[in-house]
C-alpha cells in the first residue's frame, strides 16, 4: 500500500473494510456523530441469546480512519459477550489499527461510542435499564485508573 | 503514475523556465550585487527579467519587487502599506475568503491596533460592490480583495472597487496567485496600486513571488527584511538569481501563450465538470460557474467525505480545501462563506487544470471517481438505500 | 576565466549539491501541505532535510525554520524576539560590525521605540568582553553578535558572550552566515539561543537561509509572514523545496569535510597573504590575524583606490568592502570601526577563498596585482617616488 497518512493496517480496513452493511432484523442499531461535523457512524448487533454478538455490520460517513476505526470495531465486536464488549475502549481500536494521527484520534473515540449506542439500544430492546451500559463503562473506567495507580 | 489535478496548489516548472534557470545554478554565480564584470553581468540580466516581469503586467520596470513567496508579497503589501500609513488612519479592508497568507496578516493588524472590515461574499462567492462602498470610511487606507480564489475561482470585481477606491483615495492590494496565466492581469487596465502573485502557480519554482507596487508607494512602505538595498531598499538579502530568471521567463511564457493555455484549461475544466455532474448523481459545483477562472472546478459529492475519496481515489491528486489548510479537520472557511451546506462541504473536493494535462487524463479521472463515489456511498449511512 | 576570490559575496553552488536538487526541479514538484501521495513524500523528504541540518548544528529537528535568505533570518530572529519580549523590557544589544541585515533591523527598532546599544570593537575588530559585560541592563533582552566578521574575518567570543547572556536571562542571537563551513558551529557548544546562515555562502543556491530557534522561544517569536502554518506556523509560504533539499546537502557535506575544506582554504589564504605581504611594499592586513576564519583576507594596497584596483586587475574577482554595499561610495563601516587609517581604508581589498580554489590561481592572482598595483601607484600622487 502507498504511504499516506495512515498505518499499513488502517489503510488495509480503510480500502477493504469487514462487515460494511446493515442488518436488517439488528438487536441493536447505534447512530452517533453528526453529520455536519463531517461524520457519522452507524452500528447493527446481532446478539444471540447467550449474549454473544453473532453478527455486526457498519455503515460511515467520515474520512479513512472514521471507516478503518468502524471496520475494525465490527472485527474486535464478533464473538464478543456484552461485558467483553463494554472493555473495547478506542484505545484498544487504535491500538488494533497500529495508530492513527493525532488529529483523527476523534474517529476511534466515535467507534467506541457508537457501540455504546447500540448496546443501550440492545438492552431497551430486551427491556433492560440501559443505564447499566454506563455503570459497566465507569466500572472499568475506576479499574483502569487504579491500574495506572 | 498519478494524474495531476491540483494545479492550483502548485504547478510543475516548465521545462523551458527549467532551461534559462539551469545556468544561474551553475557557472553564472556570481553576486548580482558585486562590482566586478562576473557581477555587473548577472546584475544586467537581473533587471532585464524584472522588466519582463513588469512587461506582463503593464508595469514599470521598477515597480516591480521579488521576494520569497506569495504569502511574502501579500505580507509586505498590507503591512508594509498598513505601518507606512498608520498616520493617515488605521481602517483596512478585505474579505472573508481570502487566502490565509492575507486574512492571518489582517488578523494579526488588529492585535496591533488595526480596524478591519472583513466583507463577505455572496453564495456565488462575490463581493457585493454596495456593501464595500459602504464599508469605506474616512480613516480606511488600504483594501485588499483577491482577484481569484485558490478554492473555488471566483473573480472578484477589482476593477470596479480600485476606481471606488481612488476616488476614495484608499490603496488598494490584489492577491492574483490564482488568477495570472488564466485571465489577463494588468495593473493599469485593473488600476490597483498593489499586486501579488507567485512563481509556482505559474510554471515556476516554489520559493519566488512578486509583488507590483505602485511607484508613488514605493517611499511609503515599510520593508518586512531590512539589511541592504535589494529590491530599491524594500526587501534585503542577496537576490534568488535563478528563480528570478525563472519566473521572468515564465511571464514571458504567459504573455505569448495565454489565450491558448486559457482555452486548452478551461476546455479540460468543463469536460471534466460536465462528465462528473452527469454521470455521478448527487454533485454540484461550488461558487459561481459563469464567474471563475478556467482551471478550477470544486464539487461536492453528497453523502462521502472527501479526504475519503482522495484517498480511495488516489491515483488522482487533487484537494480537500486549499493544500495548506490539509493539517486540520476543519471544513474549509470559503465554503462557509459561501454557506455551502453544512453536510455537504465535507463532499468538497477541489480539482485544478493546467498547461500540461491532457484530455485522457481528464476521462481517466472522471472514471476513476465514478466507481469510487460508488464505493464510498455502499459504505454511507447518509445515503437512503444502498 | 576570472579567478574568483570572492567566496564570502557569494559560493557557486555544489555539483553534489545541484545534483540533488534537480529532481525537486523537474518531476518532484507536489507541495508538502498537499494531502495526496505525492504531496506527503515531499513532505517526508523536506523534513529529513530539516533533520540534515539540526544535526550539522547540534540542534533538533523542529529548531530548524527555513527561510529566504540570510537576510530574512537575521530580521527574523531580531524582530521576531523584539516585538514577542517587548514586555519583558525594550533593551537591545549589538556591535557596530555587524552585517547591514542585523545593524539596519536594529536602526528600524529603534525608530519604533526599542533602546540599542552598538557595542564598539578594538582594533583588532573583537569586541570587548568587559564592555559587553557592563552594557547589560535590567531591561535588556537581546543580543546579537555575529560569529565571524563578513569583510575581515574576524571571530567574536560568542561563546563567552552567549554564557554571560544565560546567567543575565538574556537571548542570544548570532550570524553565522561567514562563520559556517570554515569552523565548527554548533548551537550547543555555543549556547545560543538563534543562529542564522545562508545558503549561497556555503556552496548551495541564493535565495535560502535558514534561522535555528532554541524550542523554548519559539512560542515567542513574532513571524515576519503570516498566513498558513509553514514552517511551525514561523513563516508561511509554499516551501522552496528544491533550495531546501540543496542547503541540506550543502550542510551534510560541511559535516564530511569541514576539516580538509579549512585546511585547504586556509593553505590558499596564507599563501596569498604571504605572497602579496612580501612582494608588494606598502600593504598590510586588517583585522586580527590569528583570530579570523580561514577564508578572508582584506588587504590595504596603500596609496592607491580599491575600485581602481579592481578594475585594472579585472581578471580577479573580488571585493571593496562588502558586496552590499558595493553601490555606495562610502568606505566600508567595518574599517571605520577598526579605527583604520582613513587614506589607506580606501586601498582597501576583500579577498575570500573558498572550496573550489587552487594553488594556481592564488599565484596567478598575485602576479596580476603585483603588475597593477605597480600600475596604478604610478599614477599616484600620494607615492613620494616612484
Ligand atoms: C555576515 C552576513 N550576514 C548576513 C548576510 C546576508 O545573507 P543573504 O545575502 O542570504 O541575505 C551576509 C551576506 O550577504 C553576511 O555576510
Ligand atoms: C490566492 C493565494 N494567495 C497566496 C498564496 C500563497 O503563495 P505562496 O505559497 O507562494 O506563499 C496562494 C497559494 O498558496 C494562493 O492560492
Ligand atoms: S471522520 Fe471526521 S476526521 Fe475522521
Ligand atoms: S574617487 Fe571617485 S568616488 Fe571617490
Amino acid at each position: 500500500m502507498a504511504k499516506g497518512p495512515y498505518s499499513e493496517k488502517v489503510m488495509e480496513h480503510f480500502m477493504n473494510p469487514r462487515n460494511m452493511g446493515e442488518i436488517e432484523d439488528a438487536s441493536g442499531v447505534g447512530e452517533v456523530g453528526n453529520p455536519a461535523c463531517g461524520d457519522v457512524m452507524k452500528l447493527f448487533l446481532k446478539i444471540n441469546d447467550d449474549g454473544v454478538v453473532e453478527d455486526v455490520k457498519f455503515k460511515t460517513f467520515g474520512c479513512g480512519a472514521a471507516i478503518a476505526s468502524s471496520s475494525m470495531a465490527t472485527e474486535l465486536l464478533k464473538g464478543k459477550t456484552v461485558e467483553e464488549i463494554l472493555e473495547l475502549t478506542n484505545n484498544a481500536i487504535v491500538e488494533a489499527l497500529e495508530g492513527l494521527p493525532p488529529a483523527k484520534i476523534h474517529c476511534s473515540v466515535m467507534a467506541e461510542e457508537a457501540i455504546e449506542a447500540a448496546l443501550k439500544d440492545y438492552y431497551e430492546r430486551v427491556g433492560k435499564d440501559p443505564k447499566i451500559v454506563d455503570e459497566i463503562k465507569e466500572k472499568i473506567k475506576n479499574k483502569e485508573t487504579n491500574q495506572e495507580v | 503514475m498519478s494524474i495531476y489535478l491540483d494545479n492550483s496548489a502548485t504547478s510543475p516548472v516548465d521545462d523551458r523556465v527549467f532551461e534559462v534557470m539551469l545556468p544561474y545554478l551553475k557557472e553564472k554565480y556570481a553576486n548580482p550585487s558585486s562590482i566586478h564584470n562576473d557581477g555587473r553581468q548577472i546584475r544586467d540580466e537581473l533587471e532585464k527579467a524584472r522588466g519582463t516581469v513588469a512587461s506582463l503586467l503593464g508595469a514599470d520596470t521598477s515597480e516591480i519587487i521579488f521576494t520569497g513567496s506569495g504569502s511574502e508579497s501579500d505580507n509586505m503589501a498590507i503591512k508594509g502599506l498598513a505601518y507606512g500609513m498608520k498616520n493617515k488612519g488605521r481602517h483596512l479592508i478585505t474579505s472573508n475568503i481570502e487566502h490565509k497568507a492575507v486574512l492571518e496578516t489582517f488578523k494579526y493588524l488588529e492585535k496591533e491596533g488595526f480596524d478591519v472590515t472583513y466583507l463577505k461574499v455572496n453564495n456565488d462567492g462575490i463581493v457585493d460592490i454596495e456593501d464595500f462602498k459602504k464599508s469605506i470610511r474616512e480613516d480606511t487606507i488600504l483594501v485588499s480583495i483577491m482577484l481569484a480564489n485558490n478554492e473555488i475561482g471566483t473573480i472578484q470585481p477589482v476593477e470596479e472597487m480600485a476606481e471606488i477606491c481612488r476616488d476614495n483615495d484608499v490603496y488598494m492590494h490584489t492577491d492574483a496567485v490564482q488568477a495570472l496565466g488564466k485571465m489577463p492581469v494588468d495593473v493599469t487596465d485593473l488600476g490597483v496600486h498593489m499586486l501579488t502573485f507567485s512563481g509556482h502557480k505559474i510554471y515556476a519554482p516554489k520559493g519566488i513571488g512578486v509583488l507590483y507596487v505602485d511607484e508613488s508607494l514605493k517611499d511609503f512602505i515599510v520593508p518586512l527584511v531590512h539589511g541592504g538595498h535589494h529590491e530599491y531598499g524594500l526587501r534585503a538579502g542577496t537576490e534568488n538569481v535563478p528563480y528570478i530568471i525563472g519566473i521572468a521567463k515564465a511571464c514571458e511564457i504567459i504573455k505569448d501563450q495565454l489565450q491558448e493555455d486559457s482555452k486548452k484549461i478551461g476546455y479540460l475544466r468543463d469536460l471534466f465538470e460536465k462528465r462528473v455532474l452527469e454521470e455521478i448523481p448527487d454533485t454540484y459545483v461550488n461558487g459561481a460557474r459563469d464567474k471563475r477562472i478556467c482551471s478550477i472546478s470544486n464539487i461536492t459529492f453528497k453523502y462521502i467525505e472527501g479526504e475519503a475519496l482522495m484517498v480511495y481515489a488516489s491515483e488522482i491528486d487533487c484537494s480537500t480545501g486549499s493544500a495548506c489548510t490539509s493539517d486540520s479537520v476543519d471544513a474549509s472557511h470559503v465554503l462557509y462563506a459561501i454557506n455551502a451546506d453544512p453536510v455537504d462541504m465535507h463532499g468538497a473536493l477541489r480539482f485544478s487544470f493546467g498547461r500540461f494535462n491532457n484530455e485522457e487524463e481528464v476521462n481517466r479521472a472522471v472514471d476513476i471517481l465514478k466507481e469510487n463515489v460508488k464505493k464510498l456511498r455502499q459504505m454511507s449511512p447518509l445515503m437512503s438505500n444502498e
